[in-house]
């Protein structure tokens, strides 16, 4: 039954809120077992690919039907789903003792997990369409509980943005459905691939305007950078890890499912790739740097962090854009991989923000002695976002950069280095300044977090490098979305991956790494002559200091980089779209001022004037 | 089966009563009113099937149809008055809360109101039409003062634009009998044809502005915003819920079952667009709560103006259903409104600020209410907006289509604010004490959750209503009998 | 059919009144010059009905002891109906009107329309 | 200001210029017709039913005081309109009006005894003198009026009119003069549910609102038309009461 | 007799305009007063005598008389 997948969520959330209400943690405890249960009831799930569930009704005039099918795409992002859903909600037991939302706050969860299960099961676009909009006010709700002022300005960003992309999309499936008159995808594509090349690309540039908004790609990314900083800590995980991947699911399949790139492909090609396909993988380039740029400006972590997500997005939307084996692989590599270590470094920061209470950089330091697991994962996490071998972050980017030179797109190739070079800066500097350098005289006291919040985070350093060292275990589910998508899969082992120029053996380099990391840590043990001193215990001429901050450079860490750039932030597509809100709001002052003053005269004036015109007009006509 | 004329009648002899019942006691006129309404509800579910399947006519003082008055109950009647009778049932109880200081008055004026609109909804003859708007508004200029201040001044906008407005429907309904030769509904319709079309666009136009009034297009609902923002919640919540509603009905059955002329539709399509994009716009800044549900009221009226406009089957079912679950809606948002201002002590939007936790109910009524407008998934208002969508594409009318969702999308703007204020903000100020809305907030949230993931429950009844707007010989053959 | 000069007389006079009252009603400051001018586009419109209904050389529709039968011509009763009807509403409207008229002077102290508009926007 | 009213004017006379359209000059000697469908002359409106009193039955001939049980048994055609044929209408006017009385009491209501501010000053002897005696005429000429509505012109509304007029003057003669509330409520009360329960028991008798359940007798005899005098005289007192409430609401305002 | 009627209607239409020039309130009162005695004597010359003693009673009667009561309350509105 699929629709368990979906119903069981949403029925428990009532429960879980009203629990909550009477008993504390019972909400996040009830999160856990729901999402638990799911991830189990999807493991049984997996090769069952024929399953379909459809439920009649009747709605307008003639007979509907919902559809629920299972395939590897829908398995995968379920997947994903159901566990990113059950490390938040271990998470979050303890994290929001203190939270006053935190009933509501599993409410939404819960009621989320259901409908993305929705979204990512449904074989119908009703189906899609009413569990998108269930999403997006869920998550909308969950946003705007952060705690932080801008949470809810933010919130009402990212769901006016949203709701545009949603309803462009539903008048494309209503054009649809009244020429079919079914919802199903099938038939949609069926349809789509009839019809002249510019119309059937316009229903599908329609349609994919939601999921491009949903993956903060480049037009539609200013939502991103809000709500994911001012999210609850707890949330902002799941937001980057895998609400993005949902917009991803989504252009998946509008690109593939639907006939966009086979229509696409009687249009002018350059380089054997239809020109709109590059113009994606352009857009695509575009937001990496972007999103670098403006990360590594970022004197909020979160919000730091936020961008990096843009940029990874960036990443694999060049990679499912390019439409060749090696694309779709180091796409939906990267995807996966970035769920991990993307969740990781929220949840490490979410961690901090629990002990510290503040998410500017500048006012931290030198927790690693405090909180050594979460600096631990921390580490593994960028080290893996940048894309360092061992771990899964590296194979994800070369598989993509393969693809690249592959094609030949060298720019594309090198926005992809700056990338990754932009994104070592980056997450370098929330490492230096959080972690490591002097530790805040009022941050003397504090622990590491409890053993419910670290075990997620163990969890996740595990997964990274387990698919750092074994990437065959992914490939095992992405060959199969590949040839659902009708893309020839790469040939793998289970450690080795062949690639354009050559193939690459994790394996090896992982043994290379392990033995060098040994032989570093012997020569580090054996030759360890440093001793620990004081900061203010210095010789500084006669000059008694005594403030310890002065020695640790956090505010403004990339100033002379950031000067490069400065002029290029400033003008940001915001401030275009505040604008277009205010001008809206601009008119309807005019009109109130104008046409409605109040004075009932006026309004028996209008009666007159009402009447007079349209007779003139119709005498006219 | 019980004479459908009691629907009228009865409320009639209680009002009339009703000095009488409040020299007994003082709260009973309020238990006499509930009683009424609920015995107007049961009188209606006994007749609704007969009335869906074979229409009555019932004669008044036993003269032959088509000669004197006579009521003509189909399926649109029979499902307008419905809904009528059911938001007054609501909003009986929603009063057994609230003493009005002179109850027996509040009273009369209450029930007239409901027999006001049912008898608008439910008469087959063109003066008899008049008559019935005249009660209807009538007892709402006299509802509108029951909260003083500034109530008086709205009233007197009312009363100027209602007076002009009648005399228009007057001079209408003498040029109808006069070139007819009758005022009952379906001779008219039956001779309407043979009108020359110059004195018929006039009589339209004259009746256009009478009816639109009540219908709320634009520029003759600039009364609106002030008396929804001053008048009583349950006033209100009855004039947007049933009054306006019973005017949208009058002017289909006038604009499509006696002057059905395809000229009239693009000027109906046209006032309607006005009317929703400016409602809208007006309503997206207003920092009175009332005030910007009355504008989201109008530019809702608007927006099924110009649905039914459209002038097929599809678009006017979507239409109708548009306006059931408008009238559910905003009778909900405004008894949870009226409950928040009261409990802020201020009609400021900026003051309600969390007042999510310290008044649950109503806020879960707003945010019902709210997220029902909008159309999200399960919710009544999903279905109607996709049914509006579904059909205006169908009718290649895709303009309207995007400006269904511009609409939306502005819609949601205003909204949201209001519900991230309610439920995302700390309280600082203090919260007064309110009457309780538990019973009608849930009863009307059954309401929209049952239309939202059951709308089967009515869309048979919505099409053959959409029928009987559509072709008028069935109307004219059933009234007129073999002639 | 009347003659020429009446049927404009009354259908011209009755209808120059109505225009006459709206155009008090929408130019007029004073609240009771405005309803003085819905009485009169009220009055206006009963003549107009009236006359609507008025047949040439038709007797008054009263049966009486010298008008013994219906074989005569008659002018029609239903106007009639419909003013008697009309008439009695305008005045319950003005009355209402009026109370209403008294409390805002009791509130604003004045009676200019456009001075009171304590509800905007 | 003086732009809006001249746009004023423009528009007032574009609009009566507009409603004139209604009216053509029909070719013939340049005569002013409202155009019809058909003949809408007197014989083919409605109306000539209600003349013959041929809605139901089919007698094309009444001769005064002579022909018996007709459908309507009122001379006066008017009345027989609006008591009997259109009497629903009939009920709702005298519903607005009974609206109009409750709103306008629910305007003026004002739960604090504030002092009266008189309207008009100490009438003379004579005027005192004069209304004492004319009063009880007046009221007497009112239920005249609403009793022989069905013969007579006249009816519920001008009988209840002259009934309120009476007791304006009585107001004008002395300014002290309070009128008992609860009776005037009494009166209302009773008059209005004896024409909705008359209708009622139309219901019940003949399965049709507001039916004339009664024989109608010899046209032109008082006691005739069933219930027209009936109704008539509950619409004069009814209308009589809601005018007098009016009246007397708005002096002790 | 169509003079008469058109005098009629002249003067009504005359003392309509007189109703809304007029200054002083009570004048337009009493001009409106007029304006409906003289539609009473036209629905008496319309064989509508039921209207007209309607229209005398209670349009020239006791609208005019309610009018006035509503100036009386509303004295002073005239001195500002």
């Amino acid at each position: 039954m699929l629709t368990n997948y979906i119903f069981i969520p949403i029925i428990a959330a009532f429960f879980a809120y009203l629990l909550n209400k009477k008993v504390k943690y019972t909400g996040g405890i009830i999160t856990s077992i729901i999402s638990a249960y799911l991830l189990y009831q999807l493991i049984g799930l997996y090769g069952k690919w024929s399953l379909i569930q459809t439920i009649n009704f009747s709605l307008m005039g003639n007979n509907l039907e919902f559809i629920l099918g299972n395939n590897p795409l829908s398995w995968l992002f379920a997947l994903m789903t159901a566990s990113a859903g059950l490390l938040i909600a271990l998470f979050s037991i303890k994290s929001q003792e203190k939270y006053d939302l935190s009933s509501a706050f599993n409410f939404n969860f819960l009621i989320l997990i259901g409908s993305i299960m929705g979204v990512v099961l449904a074989g119908d676009f009703l189906t899609l369409f009413i569990f998108w909009e269930l999403m997006t006010w869920t998550s909308f709700y969950i946003i705007s509980g952060g705690t932080k002022k801008m949470a809810k300005k933010s919130a009402y960003r990212y769901f006016i943005l949203s709701a545009v992309g949603a309803y462009t999309m539903l008048m494309a499936i209503i054009i649809i459905y009244n020429q079919t008159g079914s919802f199903a995808i099938g038939e949609a594509a069926q349809y789509l691939i009839n019809l002249p090349t510019g119309k059937s690309l316009l229903l599908m540039g329609m349609m994919s305007l939601p999921f491009l908004t949903k993956a903060g790609l480049f037009p539609v990314h200013i939502w991103v950078k809000g709500a994911h900083g001012n999210a609850p800590k707890e949330f902002s995980p799941f937001l980057s890890g895998l609400m993005l991947k949902v917009g991803v699911y989504g252009l998946l399949l509008v690109f593939y499912l639907l006939p966009f790139f086979k229509v696409m492909e009687n249009t002018i090609s350059y380089r054997g790739l239809p020109i709109l396909s590059y113009i994606f993988a352009l857009f695509g380039a575009i937001t990496t740097v972007t999103g670098t740029i403006l990360a590594i400006r970022q004197e909020d972590m979160k919000k730091l962090i936020a961008y990096s997500s843009i940029s990874q997005m960036g990443y694999i939307l060049m990679g499912i854009s390019l439409a060749t084996p090696l694309g779709i692989t180091g796409g939906l590599l990267h995807m996966m991989n970035h769920l991990i270590f993307k969740s990781a470094i929220f949840l490490t920061l979410a961690a901090v923000i629990y002990r510290t209470g503040t998410t500017k950089m500048y006012e931290m330091g030198g927790l690693i002695f405090k909180m050594p697991v979460t600096f631990a994962t921390y580490l593994t996490a960028i080290i893996a976002l940048a894309g360092i071998p061992p771990t899964n972050g590296f194979i994800s980017k070369w598989v993509i950069y393969q693809a690249l030179i592959e094609k030949g797109y060298l720019f594309l190739a090198l926005a992809a280095f700056f990338g990754s070079i932009g994104s070592f800066m980056y997450v370098f500097k929330p490492l230096s300044t959080v972690f490591l350098g002097q530790l805040k005289p009022q941050h003397e006291k504090i622990k590491e977090v409890p053993f419910i919040m670290q075990l997620p985070m163990y969890v996740l350093m595990g997964l990274m490098v387990l698919f750092g060292v074994l990437p065959g275990i992914q490939m095992n589910i992405i060959t199969k979305i590949s040839s659902q998508l009708g893309i020839e899969s790469v040939n793998y082992s289970l450690y080795t991956i062949e690639g354009a120029f050559g193939s690459w053996n994790s394996m090896i380099i992982f043994n290379v790494f392990t033995a060098g990391f040994i032989i570093s840590l012997i020569i580090f043990m054996l030759a360890k002559k440093s001793k620990l001193v004081g900061l203010l215990d210095t010789y500084t001429s006669g000059e008694y200091m005594n403030d310890a901050e002065a020695y640790h450079y956090a505010y403004q860490y990339y100033r002379p980089f950031d000067r490069l750039f400065d002029n290029f932030a400033a003008r940001s597509l915001t401030r275009a779209y505040e604008s277009l809100a205010n001008n809206l709001s601009k008119v309807g002052n005019a009109l109130r001022k104008g046409i409605i003053t109040g004075n009932g005269q006026t309004y028996a004036y209008y009666t007159v004037l009402f009447f007079v015109i349209l007779a003139i007009a119709g005498w006219i006509i | 089966m019980v004479n459908p004329v009691l629907i009228i009648a009865l409320p009639l002899l209680i009002a009339f009563l009703m000095p009488l019942f409040n020299y007994i006691h003082k709260k009973l006129p309020a238990v006499v009113a509930l009683l009424t309404a609920a015995f107007n509800v049961w009188i209606i579910t006994v007749n609704f099937n007969e009335a869906l399947f074979n229409p009555m006519v019932i004669e008044i003082g036993n003269w032959q149809a088509p000669f004197a008055i006579n009521l003509y109950i189909g399926p649109l009647a029979i499902l307008a008055v419905a809904v009528i009778n059911v938001i007054a049932l609501v909003l009986a109880i929603y009063n057994l809360e609230h003493d009005y200081e002179i109850n027996d008055k509040f009273y009369s004026l209450f029930l007239m109101i409901i027999a006001g609109t049912s008898g608008m909804v439910m008469t087959g003859d063109l003066f008899n039409l008049f008559v019935f708007i005249e009660i209807s508004s009538v007892a709402a200029y006299g509802l509108t003062v029951f909260s003083r201040g500034d109530s008086y001044e709205a009233a007197f906008k009312y009363i100027i634009i209602g007076a002009i407005g009648s005399v228009f429907l007057l001079m209408a309904i003498g040029f109808t009998y006069a070139s007819v030769g009758s005022l009952n509904m379906a001779q008219i319709a039956n001779a309407a044809e043979n009108l020359n079309p110059q004195l018929m666009r006039i009589i339209t136009l004259l009746f256009m502005v009478g009816i639109g009034i009540e219908a709320e297009l634009f520029p003759l609902n600039l009364w609106v915003p002030d008396v929804y923002s001053e008048a009583p919640t349950s006033v209100t919540s009855i004039l947007s819920g049933a009054v306006s509603a019973a005017g949208i009905y009058s002017l289909g059955r006038i604009f499509f079952t006696l002057f059905a002329d395809p000229a009239l539709y693009t000027y109906l399509m046209v006032i309607g667009i006005i009317t929703l994009v400016i409602g809208e716009l007006v309503a997206y800044n207003q920092e009175n709560i009332k005030r910007m549900l009355a504008y989201s009221s109008i530019a809702q009226m608007g927006l099924i103006v110009t649905i039914i406009s459209i002038n097929t089957s599809q678009a006017v079912s979507a239409g109708l259903f548009q306006l059931v679950n408008h009238s559910i809606l905003k009778v909900l948002l405004f008894i949870s409104a009226g409950v928040l201002v009261s409990a802020a002590g201020s009609k400021k939007i900026k003051d309600l600020s969390g007042l999510g936790s310290k008044k649950p109910i109503a806020s879960l009524g707003f945010a019902v209410g709210a997220m029902g407008i909008l159309g999200v998934p399960f919710f009544n208002g999903f279905v109607s907006k996709l049914m509006l969508i579904n059909s205006s594409l169908n009718a290649e009318k895709i303009i309207i289509t995007a400006l269904i969702l511009f609409a939306t999308i502005v819609e949601i703007g205003y909204y949201l604010k209001v519900i991230q204020k309610i439920y995302f903000e700390k309280r600082e100020t203090k919260v007064f004490k309110t009457a309780n809305v538990f019973i009608p907030v849930l009863v009307l949230t059954v309401f929209v959750f049952a239309l939202g993931i059951y709308p089967e429950l009515i869309t048979t009844t919505l099409d053959k209503a959409a029928n009987e707007l559509l072709n008028s010989t069935e109307y004219i053959t059933t009234v007129l009998g073999g002639m | 059919m009347i003659s020429f000069l009446e049927e404009w007389s009354f259908f011209g006079g009755s209808i120059l009144l109505i225009l006459i009252g709206l155009y008090g009603v929408i130019t007029k400051r004073n609240l009771i010059k405005i309803l003085i001018g819905l009485s009169l586009m009220d009055t206006g419109v009963n003549v107009l009905l009236v006359s609507l209904g008025y047949v040439e050389n038709g007797n008054a529709p009263i049966l009486t002891s010298i008008i013994k039968n219906n074989s005569g011509a008659f002018v029609d009763p239903i106007p009639q109906a419909l003013v008697l009807t009309a008439i009695v509403i305008g005045v319950a409207i003005l009355a209402l009107g009026l109370a209403v008229t008294i409390k805002i002077y009791e509130k604003y102290g004045t009676l200019d329309i456009s001075k009171i508009r304590g509800l905007k926007w | 200001m003086r732009f809006r009213n001249i746009l004023a004017l423009v528009l007032v006379v574009i609009l009566g210029f507009f409603i004139l359209q209604a009216f053509n000059i029909s070719p013939e000697e340049g005569q002013l017709v409202i155009d019809e469908f058909g003949e809408a002359e007197i014989e083919n409106r409605t109306a000539k039913l209600y003349i013959n009193k041929s809605v139901n039955s089919s007698n094309q001939k009444v001769v005064y005081a002579e022909s018996k049980n007709l459908e309507s048994g009122s001379a006066n055609m008017v009345t027989s309109v609006i008591a009997n044929y259109r009497s629903l209408d009939t009920l709702g006017e005298v519903t607005v009006l009974f609206l109009a009385a409750t709103g306008l009491g629910a305007v003026l209501y004002s739960n604090k005894k504030k002092e009266r501010n008189f309207i008009v000053d100490e009438g003379s002897l004579i005027l005192k003198t004069g209304i004492k005696i004319l009063f009880p005429l007046l009221i007497l000429a009112g239920a005249y009026i609403f009793i022989h509505g069905h013969l007579t012109p006249g009816g519920g509304f001008q009988g209840g009119a002259v009934i309120a007029t009476a007791f304006l003057l009585k107001f004008l003669a002395d300014r002290e003069y309070e009128l008992a509330e609860h009776k005037l409520k009494i009166v209302e009360v009773i008059a209005g549910i004896s024409f909705v329960g008359l209708g009622l028991y139309g219901l019940y008798t003949d399965g049709s609102f507001l039916s004339n359940f009664l024989e109608t007798g010899t046209i032109g005899t008082l006691f005739s038309a069933g219930i027209i005098p009936l109704i008539y005289v509950s619409i004069g007192l009814k209308v009589g009461a809601e005018l007098t409430s009016i009246i007397s609401n708005l002096i002790e305002a | 007799m169509t003079l008469l009627y058109s005098v009629l209607i002249l003067i009504m239409l005359i003392s309509g305009i007189a109703a809304l020039v007029f200054d002083k309130l009570l004048n337009s009162i009493i001009a409106a007063g007029f304006v409906s005695l003289m539609a009473s004597a036209l629905f008496y010359f319309l064989k509508a005598p039921d209207v007209a003693m309607t229209e005398a009673a209670i349009g020239a009667g006791l609208t005019t008389a309610i009018f006035v009561i509503t100036l009386r309350k509303t004295e002073g509105s005239e001195s500002e």
